[in-house]
């Protein structure tokens, strides 16, 4: 039964099979950074909707129209989430550059440390 | 001042980070004094929060409310909470310590091994980020902030990773990226999950909830989290990113990677141990599962290896497999005697591991120092240029493969006369496993220490260097000799505070 | 507590003496089932003294301090070994360390022979000392799985303490397991008397050594007092491990059949105790070298991982089954 | 002196033991030959009657250990083949075991 509210979770389900498909079966490192994004943004997308009650206004006491209220806290997780995610995969993109230039590849399958 | 300890002992680290790099401005060695200062500073708030537990007993501290110590005022936490206990101190204490030595060490190394200048700014700054990562891990009591301390620590310690920008650093921080990315998002997808149900964060406040109505969509959270942190400390099937992470980053931050695992440890046995501590038979039977497969794999591993660093890695992940041998004992044998002495016995490894790899990566850290070398083959004979190097190898290798009196035997023998009364192939995989590692060790010590004398250019390891290596080897013939020392002080602490989830709760609530 | 001190100057000399013993006792009996006379039963202490007065060799490229440190902890490790041990009598120090505690000092004259062969700086010495590793990494599964089986009989016959040798000797363990334990347990028994020889480095596991294949292994340098000192350490690591297998396996007095009382019954057991360690070795050790031939160093891994490891793992399986029926 | 309730350990007292033992040790060691006269080739390493051409490098250590478990090292080289795609299937392997063993059990 998929209502209108359990839409998110569905799109949830399939971004994070969809990025770990990429994951593993992706040669190319940026490719494998985007998946880490789609990945992140999944989660973000879950804990947002999460909180999303329907109907609800902004949570802000001050001059609130009155009614339901969607929950603030996860509003404040996903906040943070997406600017940790962001230094993850900016910080992710330069590795995948600094080794492009010392390696001259982007396959994950010619690394060299091993075994 | 002191009773906002548990929050400044976090923060006094993060400012100092940042600090540290406009300070670098005025002059390298007011840096140095400055990171020095503040870490000391640390230590001691890490030394007054262990007095403090000794005294007081579990607390709990709130960031930013009137009255620190109520945690929830409208019978709900509502603000980030940090939980301090027996278990929570002993960790933060740790981490404080093997990073003030492992700064002091660094001084000359990193002088060394990367020219001093602007990059010694950043390795202060990020081995300052690093500390208040771990700290954060080991004193929140809530899901989220340990999703972002466990970010940071990822974040700083990638970054030190590729710190000597060859090659092989950035594939090695490239790989770890990619995993501590997936390990963060699977454990904030559980820790989503739990919220979705009971609508808090706070884990003695789920804890409390989960006693009345433990539901399937809880169990799904605890597999996503408890997968997402044995991939951070590196338990075998998961394993192979922390071989190359420890092969590549510099020596002095090796010893803080070790930390941060043991930290691994400790959040995963404090969310087994006082949230999901229903479901503590089947979890402590996996984790003792997965523990005794690292001890095999990892040690059997070791022993093919070339590279110095990744040797002691492999080793590092056999010892993590016995302190989840215990800790997992500990759970499945919650109520039972030998589940108490199994813990303790993984509460003392943890100590014990921090101390003996500690000392191996410093080693293998001084004979990179002295010969610019880590690959086995292309080193030998060092025992003749410099006796004390061997002499600690010694120690340090009799102590990780637990031979008497060193502080190795000490934990092993508690673990192996209590895990076997839940298995007792267990205590038989222990044993084989630490016979494995003294060979491995010991093909380590021939190769690199023993044979004809090395002809290489070979630089004179300076003091401090050989004094923090010292203090380690001191520290582990002191535990190896009077145990009672760190048993009654801190391991009992930490497992009464581990055991009584009780108490916990009761803090918070 | 007077007689306690005593004992403990006491036992480890007496160590080196019934190890000196049963060396002379060995040459013997094997000599014999070679057709031949053998020396005499002194022969082993003379071979001491003869080594005593030779000139002690350091060769120029050995690292000198372990190199002549490691005869001395070598012997030093193997006498404490002793006073941990039940040689028919309580162990020395009872209450002061326990049979886990014996599993490791056993471990250490074998990592001083490994460290002092590689130390020699000898390309025979340092192979030596890998076949010795290996050798050690062998025997030590089989042997953790049997004193394990018999620690886990105890400790599920609702014993206490059961690590402690004293306990585990003063328990008649074939009493202990039902049918099919009894028969895990001689199977583990077997399996305790195969590793005997790997760990004193005997036919067929002297690959450390091997004369005629690199030239004594390990011993290629060592010369004069050092190697008198890896001679005695050698002797008294028989007697210690034989005694280990007595206590696990053979742990029967006779000082209650006689009814011996006062002094004379802890001498009439340590006596017998005497006796069980060489019947051991006799079996263990003397037959088997006269019977066999060196097997290669890879052949003894697989010799000690495959059969040994599966019955002993078997007998585990079997003790553990007769306690839960 | 510590005690798990199955055994017991005291360092101090091994100690005190050892240090006895290294007494007797130390004069059975004292009764022979300290030293060795210097001569001509005397303390050159052994080496089948020759001069050791080679300088004594310690290589392909354990040999036999690999040998005789060549197959358990040809299968954990495959599984520790250094591709970032592996780390990740293996970790997804484990959430998926670590969720069938939760919910099954």
């Amino acid at each position: 039964m998929v209502t209108m509210l359990s839409l998110p979770f569905v799109a949830v389900v399939i971004l994070v099979c969809m990025s770990l498909a990429a994951m593993l079966f992706k040669r190319n490192m940026i490719k494998i950074v985007m998946a880490v994004h789609v990945m992140g943004s999944a989660v973000n997308l879950f804990l947002i909707s999460l909180g999303y009650r329907e109907g609800g206004v902004a949570p802000i006491f001050t001059n609130s129209p009155g009614g339901v209220m969607v929950l603030p806290a996860p509003q404040a997780l996903t906040l943070t989430s997406i600017v940790i995610n962001i230094a993850v995969v900016a910080l992710m993109l330069s590795f995948a550059v600094s080794l492009y230039r010392r390696y001259g590849t982007m396959d994950t399958r010619k690394m060299r440390l091993k075994g | 001042m002191m009773e906002h300890a548990p929050a400044l002992v976090i923060a006094f680290p993060l400012f100092a980070a940042f600090a540290s790099h406009l300070i670098g401005r005025l002059g390298s060695r007011i840096r140095d004094i400055w990171v020095f200062a503040s870490l000391l500073l640390t230590w001691l708030f890490a030394v007054f929060l262990n007095l403090e537990v000794m005294q007081r007993g579990t607390y709990a501290y709130t960031l930013g409310a009137d009255i620190s110590s109520l945690a929830s005022p409208a019978g709900f936490p509502v603000r980030i909470v940090l939980v301090i206990d027996g278990m929570s101190a002993l960790i933060a204490f740790m981490a404080v310590s093997v990073t003030l030595a492992s700064f002091i060490y660094s001084r000359r190394f990193m002088e060394r091994v990367s020219g001093g200048g602007e990059s010694a700014d950043r390795y202060c700054s990020l081995v300052l980020l690093f500390l208040a990562g771990m700290l954060g891990m080991g004193l929140t009591g809530d899901f989220f902030t340990l999703f972002v301390f466990l970010e940071m620590t990822s974040i700083s310690s990638a970054s030190l990773v590729a710190f000597f920008r060859k090659g092989s650093s950035f594939e090695a921080a490239f790989k770890y990226m990619i995993i501590s990315a997936i390990n963060a998002l699977f454990l904030l997808f559980g820790i989503g999950m739990i919220y979705s149900q009971y609508g808090l964060l706070n884990m003695a406040a789920i804890a409390n909830e989960m006693v009345l109505n433990f539901s399937f969509l809880d169990k799904v959270a605890l597999s996503l989290i408890v997968s997402a942190i044995l991939l951070k400390l590196g338990s075998v099937p998961v394993h192979m990113w922390k071989v190359d992470v420890y092969q590549k980053v510099p020596s002095s931050v090796a010893v803080m990677c070790i930390t941060s695992s043991l930290v691994g440890i400790y959040v995963l046995s404090r969310i087994l141990f006082s949230v999901f501590f229903s479901m503590s038979a089947l979890t402590g039977w996996m984790i003792v599962c997965l523990g005794s497969l690292s001890i095999i794999v990892g040690v059997s591993m070791a022993l093919p290896q070339k590279d110095l660093k990744r040797m002691i890695a492999y080793a590092s992940i056999a010892e993590i497999g016995y302190v989840m041998l215990g800790i997992g004992t500990g759970l499945a044998g919650m109520s039972s005697t030998f589940g108490t002495v199994a813990l303790s016995g993984g509460v003392f490894h943890i100590i014990n591991d921090a101390l003996d790899l500690g000392l191996m990566f410093l080693i293998a850290g001084a004979v990179f120092y002295a010969t610019g070398k880590t690959g086995i083959s292309k080193l030998g004979g060092i025992a003749h240029r410099s006796a004390s190097l061997s002499v600690l190898f010694i120690i340090g290798m009799l102590a990780v493969s637990g031979i008497p009196p060193f502080n190795g035997f000490v934990s092993k023998l508690i673990m192996y006369e209590s895990v076997f009364c839940l298995n007792p192939v267990l205590s038989v995989i222990g044993i084989l496993g630490s016979i494995l590692m003294l060979s491995v060790f010991v093909k380590v010590f021939a190769s690199v220490f023993l044979g004809s004398p090395y002809k290489g250019k070979f630089r004179e390891i300076p003091l401090s260097m050989t004094a923090v290596m010292w203090i380690f080897a001191l520290l582990i013939i002191l535990l190896g000799l009077f145990p009672g020392l760190a048993l009654d002080g801190l391991v009992s602490p930490a497992v009464e505070a581990l055991l009584g989830h009780g108490i916990y709760m009761g803090v918070i609530i | 507590m007077i007689m306690k001190v005593l004992l403990a100057m006491v036992v480890p000399v007496a160590g080196i003496l019934i190890g000196l013993l049963y060396k002379g006792i060995d040459r013997i009996l094997a000599a014999r089932m070679q057709g031949r006379v053998g020396p005499p039963l002194v022969q082993p202490l003379r071979d001491v003294r003869k080594l005593l007065v030779k000139e002690n060799i350091v060769p120029d490229d050995a690292v000198g301090w372990l190199f002549s440190s490691m005869p001395f902890v070598a012997l030093v490790s193997v006498m404490a070994i002793l006073l941990y041990l039940p040689l028919g009598i309580t162990p020395v120090l009872e209450g002061y360390g326990d049979l886990i505690l014996v599993l490791y000092l056993l471990i250490i004259p074998s990592l001083a022979l490994v460290l002092g062969g590689f130390a020699s700086s000898s390309p025979y010495a340092s192979v030596g000392g890998q076949r010795e590793m290996v050798k050690m990494m062998s025997y030590e599964f089989p042997l953790a799985i049997a004193v394990i089986s018999v620690a886990w009989l105890l400790y599920s016959s609702g014993a206490e303490n059961v690590f402690s040798l004293s306990v585990i000797s003063g328990t008649h363990v074939w009493g202990l397991a039902g049918i099919p334990g009894l028969a895990g347990l001689a199977v583990i028994f077997l399996c305790m008397l195969f590793v005997i020889p790997g760990e004193l480095g005997r036919i067929p596991f002297d690959v450390s050594e091997a004369d005629s294949e690199i030239a004594g292994g390990i011993f290629a340098e060592y010369s004069g007092r050092n190697l008198a000192l890896f001679y005695l350490a050698d002797a008294v690591k028989a007697v210690a491990i034989a005694s280990l297998a007595v206590a696990l396996f053979l742990p029967y007095t006779v000082s209650g059949i006689f009814g011996l009382g006062g002094a004379a019954a802890p001498a009439a057991d340590f006596l017998f105790h005497l006796l069980k360690v060489f019947f051991v070795l006799f079996v263990s050790s003397t037959v088997v070298r006269v019977v066999t031939g060196r097997l290669a160093i890879s052949r003894v891994v697989s010799v000690y991982w495959k059969y040994p490891v599966i019955l002993s793992f078997l007998g585990l399986l079997l003790i553990m089954g007769g306690t839960l029926i | 002196m510590i005690s798990t309730g199955m055994g017991s350990w005291s360092p101090l007292v091994f100690l005190i033991c050892v240090a006895f033992i290294s007494v007797v040790v130390q004069i059975i060691r004292s009764l022979g030959e300290g030293g060795f006269r210097k001569e001509e080739d005397k303390a050159e390493a052994f080496f089948s009657g020759g001069r050791l051409l080679i300088k004594n490098r310690v290589m392909d250590v354990y040999w036999g250990f690999f040998d005789a478990m060549g197959r358990y090292y040809g299968w954990m080289k495959r599984m520790h083949n250094g591709i970032v795609n592996d780390y990740v299937y293996w970790f997804v392997l484990l959430v998926t075991v670590v969720i069938g063993v939760v919910i099954l059990l």
